[in-house]
């Protein structure tokens, strides 16, 4: 993707620190992808023999192609040496061996111009793009799996596909989906937004925010490459004898997963710190966008629920290769473990694929209201609501796997305890609707949409929480539209409604609005026909992930189909949007287009390095719309002292180590 | 940056927002640790979780079959032990080079850096030589599931302090007496000193936790 | 950049992405093993009969998958055997299966499989003898089962003794096996009938192995019933 | 910022003197609505609604579904008559620049809204535990130990999970396993649902049962066929490649029917039954003395031949 939105870096005028300074090697000998690529492929091959080596003194595992040592450890290494071929462990290097570490800003890998988005760059703009595209890019290369499922799906009887091609496609578009586009909207807006909405000039710690992207190139591509080793058929969720019966593939599964918690676990890292301790002076908690809220209630459910998953996908492999039995009940293991561990993570997970959703929407309705978000206490409260209930759910996905049967009537009550935070998201959108001034634009309407969406998401999960109800529902179709409406139908339109409205800053390019009405409508009507009659197939007994159904349901999954050929092509419509936005028409937006009070929108689009010239001092909250005397949301250039007489000691007090 | 610390009223923009992100960075020293305890708790939560469950279901009566030879009570004492003097020592220098007294702290730095290397040392080859299969048993599995990942992390813990002992080296051990005389040297003391108490708060951490799975894996099962 | 130079590169990337899915389509997706048609020349519904041969190898090394059990056909056109499990048969017709077990035993999870169903009359030959029913876990005696779940066709594979030196190269020529013949009659209407093995074939494995048995060209695949 | 605002006077109470009072109009817009809607659901729509009436369980299913369904329609009702309401009246009008009012919030509002809230749900969940109990545990499998259970011997069927076909045992009738489910009408039935291998899913759609087969693992659930007919038996766990397959068709019959089935199914099936393992709860396949035995006689060992590694002390 061409985009070079950023004017050239100017050098810091005093340059470099003398002993920092690296004699500049030719381009190719640079840290970048090509290097990372190579790194990549060494690892492989030293890991695919090193395990080949380890296998042959291990009695107990089949020396065969049927060995799952030498793919895992060629994965692992291949990851080591991808990230090693980025330049990551180049400053840890230097710090362990007492050399001086560059100054991050100087670093080279700050350079100018295209190259830099496919360096591990420390800034978290350039992060922030590099997401953008990435997601995108994932989102569709994991739709057109669903374009394929849909397609063999046409038919309850011809196949288009062998039934084994059509698990591997369900499993595939199911776990790039929800590993990768756990990070859809903390990626690309989380990175590169928050700094700037809470005033800071950089995030708190670059490196790992840098390598948080990295580590979703490798993910996506193991998950992947999957594909030549047969597929899993296991679907997303992975469970236990089945992913421990199942060939090499399932070694994909669960290191790309794995690696994907890892990577989400040090994303949601960064953007915590970042928003507890690098907010400008006057940047209260009560002054906070609604936005940052949610970066900062999903970070906490991925930082504190993803640690879960890597250790539930570390089980999978330790079974796998070095045949521990923790899954294995004739050993002393139990299935119901990794169900445990997974939807221990899995709950929070589609929270943390919910909450930027809620997010977005309510940091955009306020704009185009022209009025202040309603109940702004209430909207925090909702969120903090859902991220900790979330961790209290997990058993409502096992109700008819025989765990714990007295435990039912308590997961049933949070579950549906969850609805009442999630309500406050719609009662203070409601409230902020009251007399507004609604424009209607296209990141407006993509909200409205994600609103109209969620609230039969929403709803069809009360259905669910409902024990005798879940009974029929569960592992059918119905569960498949239910998450297809809060998650398709909450994030993916929310994040819509972003790109919309967060491009123009982003890249100082505007979006074409035509396109983009066209846009919504398709995906709005096209999502709806689509999933909307899969709460009926799933009543009328279909079950999740089958490939041959009830003949007399054709003419119903035939609509599916058809609709949802017509959601890819909104989809498409979309990314010609966007390509030809941003390569080709070029159209420059600079200003403030949505007359928004949001700090990011009160400088340059887009920003210009280091954010702001000077760090803004915050004076009232984002969304006074309509509030005559309401004082500017920040004062970007504020007289001498104000931002020292913001932090507790002055640089010369020595802080206490 | 080369103003003096002398003319702490009348800062420049530039050592404003020095100051003030030297503060947020030791501010998000301290948070990060703790974030970071969070996480590992949480990625440590996962096995004492499968440690109880699988305790509790002991299914087909293999949790701990009666056969089975569980690990060498002398080398996972040993380990343990190891972690909780190396996180004993350099917490009681930790005092010293509060007190001022770098080398003090370079020292006993260093031989926590060894204990901490040879307990993992020591577990890579317990590892090697169990007396039991990986999958023997419900215990086994947790066993061999667990210290493998334990023993990364405490290696990840010595190379930061191997960093921060390298770091220490070129500061001069009058900065950690008084105030040195410019912002850069007092922003580098400053942020060694953070950086070195989020270790030690990481590292205890650490130690304890080798202490619960020694209980649980040695003693109680 | 300029604009013709962002144009260009955009045509790459296209076309790059175009390629990459149409491979991946075409070589991942779509393959697949090749079909054995064994309808030329039979009128359907006429109670027609057809021979079909097949064998059961303890490996496949004409595969990428050398270890894993796998079955082969013999073409009825060049008599040869073919890695693959997917072959036509006419409707309304009886079909004379053959099939040659070279592979070793593996006791059924579920012994009721040693029960033979769907078949003319309920019974197999093994090695000429008349068998209905075999007790897999009394001896090292069965290696998988043939089943074809929409025809109740249930027929467990016999296999050679435990001690037998297995062939090694496939497809087998020469080796201790054991010869399995049943026939049973093909539906009136059209219609792809899936086999498979209700073993998850692999011994050592607590769970079974899920790859031959999950794999079509191996242990599993499809009848298709051309009316 | 917000607590000043809350204390201001709730701009949001009806019938500001000067506007049309919004609220009454919203309000008379959704109550037809929702009374419709919840008329349709009850009386129209409710007796069709899946998964039928074939058993306890499923009429029970279909009660719970009724009554959600009647609590969500007006709240959806509400909120879409909200959203539609507000886009008509408050759009922005051509050539208005002016923002809206100021405002932050009416704690009453809030505090109604989030009772409102508590009390559905709370509601919901004593509904649905009340459900649970007295439908015996709706047809959802319970595990080992059921809580909720009928009085009286139901008929123990055993459901066998294994890739890809469920097999039925009657211990009641010698243990007989066949591969047709066939039900009395009238009597609570008793489902223990395992597996050999993976984890399949046992989903008797029309009756309303649904229970997973977890290996090792014996899960009861428990249902009461009311009416005689055919029923579908899906898969509703991922299970591999032919999951989609995994589907075959019961009945439910008189008792009488029943016992005849039975008592004929028993003698076909003598022979076989002699060589399954004994009736169990759960089975381990890969204990099989005999072949263990056998094959240790003939040296194979490790990945070749054992089900358990050898160092392993329980191996045979």
């Amino acid at each position: 993707m061409a985009i070079d939105i950023q004017p050239e870096k100017v050098k810091g005028p005093g340059g470099r620190e003398p002993g920092a300074s690296r004699p500049a090697r030719p381009w190719w000998l640079r840290p970048a992808i090509h290097t990372a690529v190579a790194g990549a492929v060494i690892g492989y091959v030293v890991g695919h023999w090193l395990g080949n080596f380890l296998g042959s003194n291990y009695q107990q595992l089949p020396l065969s192609d049927s060995s799952d040592l030498p793919i895992v450890l060629g994965y692992l290494l291949a990851v080591v040496g991808w990230i090693a071929g980025l330049g990551v462990f180049n400053d840890p290097l230097r710090q362990m061996t007492g050399r001086p570490v560059p100054v991050e800003e100087e670093d080279a890998s700050a350079a100018a111009g295209l190259a830099r988005y496919f360096r591990y760059s420390l800034d978290h703009k350039v992060v922030g793009i590099q997401y953008l595209v990435g997601m995108i890019i994932y989102f569709c290369t994991a739709g057109l799996f669903a374009m394929a499922i849909r397609a063999e799906l046409l038919s309850p009887a011809y196949h288009i596909f062998s039934s084994s091609t059509y698990v591997e496609l369900v499993g595939e578009h199911g776990t790039m989906m929800m590993m990768l586009m756990s990070s859809l909207v903390v990626g690309p807006f989380g990175n590169y937004l928050v700094p700037i909405m809470i005033g800071s000039k950089r995030v708190a710690f670059p490196r790992i925010e840098a390598l948080s992207f990295w580590l979703t190139p490798a993910a996506f591509l193991i998950l992947f490459s999957s594909l030549m080793l047969g597929g899993f058929p296991f679907g997303w969720t992975g469970y236990a004898p089945l992913s421990i019966q199942a060939t090499q593939g399932a070694d994909s599964y669960a290191v790309a997963f794995g690696l994907m918690g890892i990577s989400i676990i040090l994303a949601g890292f960064n953007i915590i710190v970042t928003v507890i301790c690098y907010r400008a002076p006057g940047m209260r908690w009560s002054r906070l966008p609604m936005f940052v809220w949610s970066m900062l209630a999903t970070s906490v459910l991925m930082v504190l629920a993803a640690p879960v998953l890597v250790g539930g996908m570390y089980m999978i492999i330790t079974d796998r290769t070095v045949q521990t039995a923790f899954f294995a009940d004739q050993l002393g293991g139990s299935s119901y473990l990794y169900q445990n561990l997974f939807w221990f993570f899995g709950h929070p997970e589609v929270y943390i694929l919910a909450l930027p959703g809620f997010g977005i929407v309510s940091e955009i309705i306020p704009v185009f209201c022209r009025k202040p978000l309603f109940g702004y206490k209430t909207a925090a409260a909702g969120m903090i609501g859902v991220t900790v209930l979330s961790f209290f759910v997990w058993q409502h996905h096992l109700f008819d796997s025989g765990l714990n049967p007295d435990m039912r009537p308590l997961f049933m009550l949070t579950t549906e305890l969850i609805s009442i935070p999630t309500g406050l998201i719609y009662l203070v959108a409601m409230g902020t609707f009251w007399k507004a001034k609604i424009r209607f634009t296209v990141p407006m309407l993509f909200a409205l949409g994600m609103y109209f969406n969620f609230l039969i998401g929403g709803i069809s999960g009360v259905f669910l929480s409902d024990v005798p109800a879940d009974t029929t529902e569960h592992g059918s179709f119905f569960v498949m539209a239910h998450f297809h409406y809060t998650i398709m139908g909450g994030l993916i339109f929310a994040f819509m409604a972003g790109v919309y409205y967060w491009l123009p800053k982003m890249m100082g390019i505007k979006l074409n609005q035509t396109i983009g009405k066209i846009h919504f409508w398709t995906m709005f009507i096209f999502f709806n026909s689509t999933f909307l009659p899969l709460f009926a197939v799933g009543l009328a007994g279909q079950p999740r992930r089958v490939f041959e159904y009830a003949s007399n349901l054709q003419t119903i999954n035939d609509w599916v189909s058809i609709s949802a050929f017509c959601l890819g092509g909104s989809i498409l419509i979309f990314v010609i949007n966007f390509v030809w936005s941003t390569v080709i028409a070029r159209e420059r937006e600079e200003g403030n287009p949505w007359q928004s009070r949001g700090l990011e929108w009160q400088v340059a689009s887009p920003p210009p390095p280091g954010n702001f010239a000077r760090i803004p001092v915050v004076l009232s909250g984002p969304y006074e719309y309509g509030t005559p005397g309401a004082p500017p949301v920040a004062d970007l250039n504020p007289p001498a002292g104000v931002v020292a007489a913001a932090f507790t000691g002055a640089p010369t007090a020595a802080a206490e180590a | 940056m080369t103003q003096t610390s002398a003319e702490p009223a009348g800062l420049s923009p530039e050592a404003e927002e020095a100051g003030f992100y030297h503060e947020a960075a030791l501010n998000a020293t301290w948070t990060g640790a703790r974030l970071a305890m969070g996480a590992l708790s949480f990625g440590f939560g996962a096995f004492v979780f499968a440690y109880f469950y699988l305790r509790s279901l002991n299914s087909h009566g293999r949790w701990y079959p009666s056969t089975l030879t569980g690990p060498h009570l002398w080398a996972g004492t040993l380990i343990m032990g190891l972690i909780v003097v190396s996180a004993a020592v350099q917490t009681a220098v930790l005092q010293r080079i509060k007190a001022g007294h770098k080398t003090a702290w370079q020292r006993g730095a260093l031989v926590a850096l060894v204990l901490g290397l040879a307990a993992v040392g020591l577990q890579i080859w317990e590892l090697l030589n169990l007396p039991f299969f990986p999958g023997a048993a419900g215990f086994a599995s947790v066993f061999t599931g667990f210290y493998p990942v334990y023993l990364v992390i405490a290696l990840m813990a010595m190379i930061w302090l191997e960093m921060l002992i390298m770091r220490c080296r070129p500061i001069a051990e009058i900065s950690f007496v008084e105030q040195p005389p410019t912002f850069v040297e007092a922003f580098a003391v400053q942020r060694f000193q953070a950086a070195l108490s989020a270790f030690t708060v990481v590292w205890n951490y650490l130690a304890a936790t080798a202490v619960v799975a020694w209980v649980l894996f040695y003693l109680v099962h | 950049m300029s604009l013709p130079v962002r144009i260009a590169t955009l045509l790459v990337a296209f076309l790059a992405v175009v390629g990459g899915a149409v491979f991946i389509l075409i070589h991942y997706l779509l393959g697949g093993p090749p079909v054995e048609n064994f309808t030329a020349g039979v009128r359907p519904d006429t109670g027609a009969q057809v021979s079909v041969v097949m064998q059961e190898d303890p490996q496949n090394t004409v595969s990428t998958r050398p270890d894993w059990v796998s079955y082969f056909i013999k073409s009825p056109t060049t008599g040869a055997w073919v890695h693959t499990t997917l072959f036509t048969v006419p409707a309304g017709s009886r079909v004379n299966m053959t099939i040659l077990g070279y592979d070793g035993c593996t006791p059924l999870r579920n012994p009721y499989w040693g029960r033979v169903t769907g078949t003319i009359g309920n019974v197999i030959r093994v090695n000429g003898k008349p068998t209905s029913l075999i007790n897999s876990w009394s001896g090292c005696n069965v290696g998988h089962t043939f089943s074809i779940p929409a025809l109740n066709v249930n027929v467990p594979m016999a296999s050679p003794g435990l001690t037998a030196t297995l062939c090694g190269t496939s497809p087998c020529t020469s080796g201790p096996h054991k010869v399995v013949t049943f026939s049973f009659m093909t539906p009136r209407h059209s219609g792809d009938y899936i086999w498979q093995c209700r073993v998850p074939c692999g011994g050592g494995f607590l769970d079974g192995f899920g790859g031959p048995m999950q794999t079509i060209g191996f242990m599993t695949g499809s009848m298709q019933v051309v009316a | 910022m917000s607590a000043a605002a809350d204390a201001a006077p709730p701009p949001a109470a009806p019938a500001a003197p000067a506007g049309p009072n919004h609220g009454l109009r919203i309000f008379l817009l959704w109550l037809p609505l929702a009374v419709i809607a919840d008329l349709v659901i009850w009386i129209v729509w409710g007796p069709h609604l899946p998964p039928g009436t074939m058993s306890s369980s499923a009429a029970n299913q279909q009660f719970d579904i009724k009554v959600m369904a009647v609590l969500a329609a007006p709240v959806m009702i509400f909120v879409l008559t909200y959203f539609g309401y507000a886009l008509i009246v408050w759009r922005q009008r051509d050539g208005d620049t002016e923002d809206g009012p100021a405002l932050h919030g009416n704690s009453r509002v809030q505090a109604s809204w989030i009772t409102i809230t508590s009390v559905i749900v709370l509601f919901l969940a004593v509904f649905g535990t009340v459900e649970l109990k007295i439908a015996n545990g709706a047809g959802a499998g319970e595990g080992p130990s059921p809580i909720w259970k009928p009085g009286g011997a139901p008929l123990q069927v055993q459901v066998i999970g294994q890739q890809w076909k469920f097999t039925y045992r009657y211990p009641q009738f010698g243990g007989f396993e066949t591969t047709q489910l066939v039900l009395p009408e009238g009597q609570w039935v008793a489902f223990h649902v395992t597996s050999l291998d993976v984890i399949h899913s046992f989903w008797a759609y029309q009756l309303g049962v649904k229970a997973d087969a977890n290996p090792g693992v014996d899960n009861v659930a428990y249902t009461k066929p009311e009416h005689t007919g055919g029923f579908v038996v899906r898969c509703s766990e991922l299970c591999g490649l032919w999951h989609g397959a995994m589907f075959d068709y019961g009945r439910v019959v008189s008792m009488s029917a029943f016992r005849t089935w039975a008592a004929s199914t028993r003698v076909q099936l003598a022979a076989v039954t002699r060589i399954l393992p004994p009736y169990a709860t759960t089975y381990d396949p890969t204990v099989v003395p005999q072949i263990n035995k056998a094959m240790a006689k003939a040296g194979i060992g490790g990945a070749n031949g054992y089900y358990y590694p050898p160092q392993d002390p329980v191996q045979p």
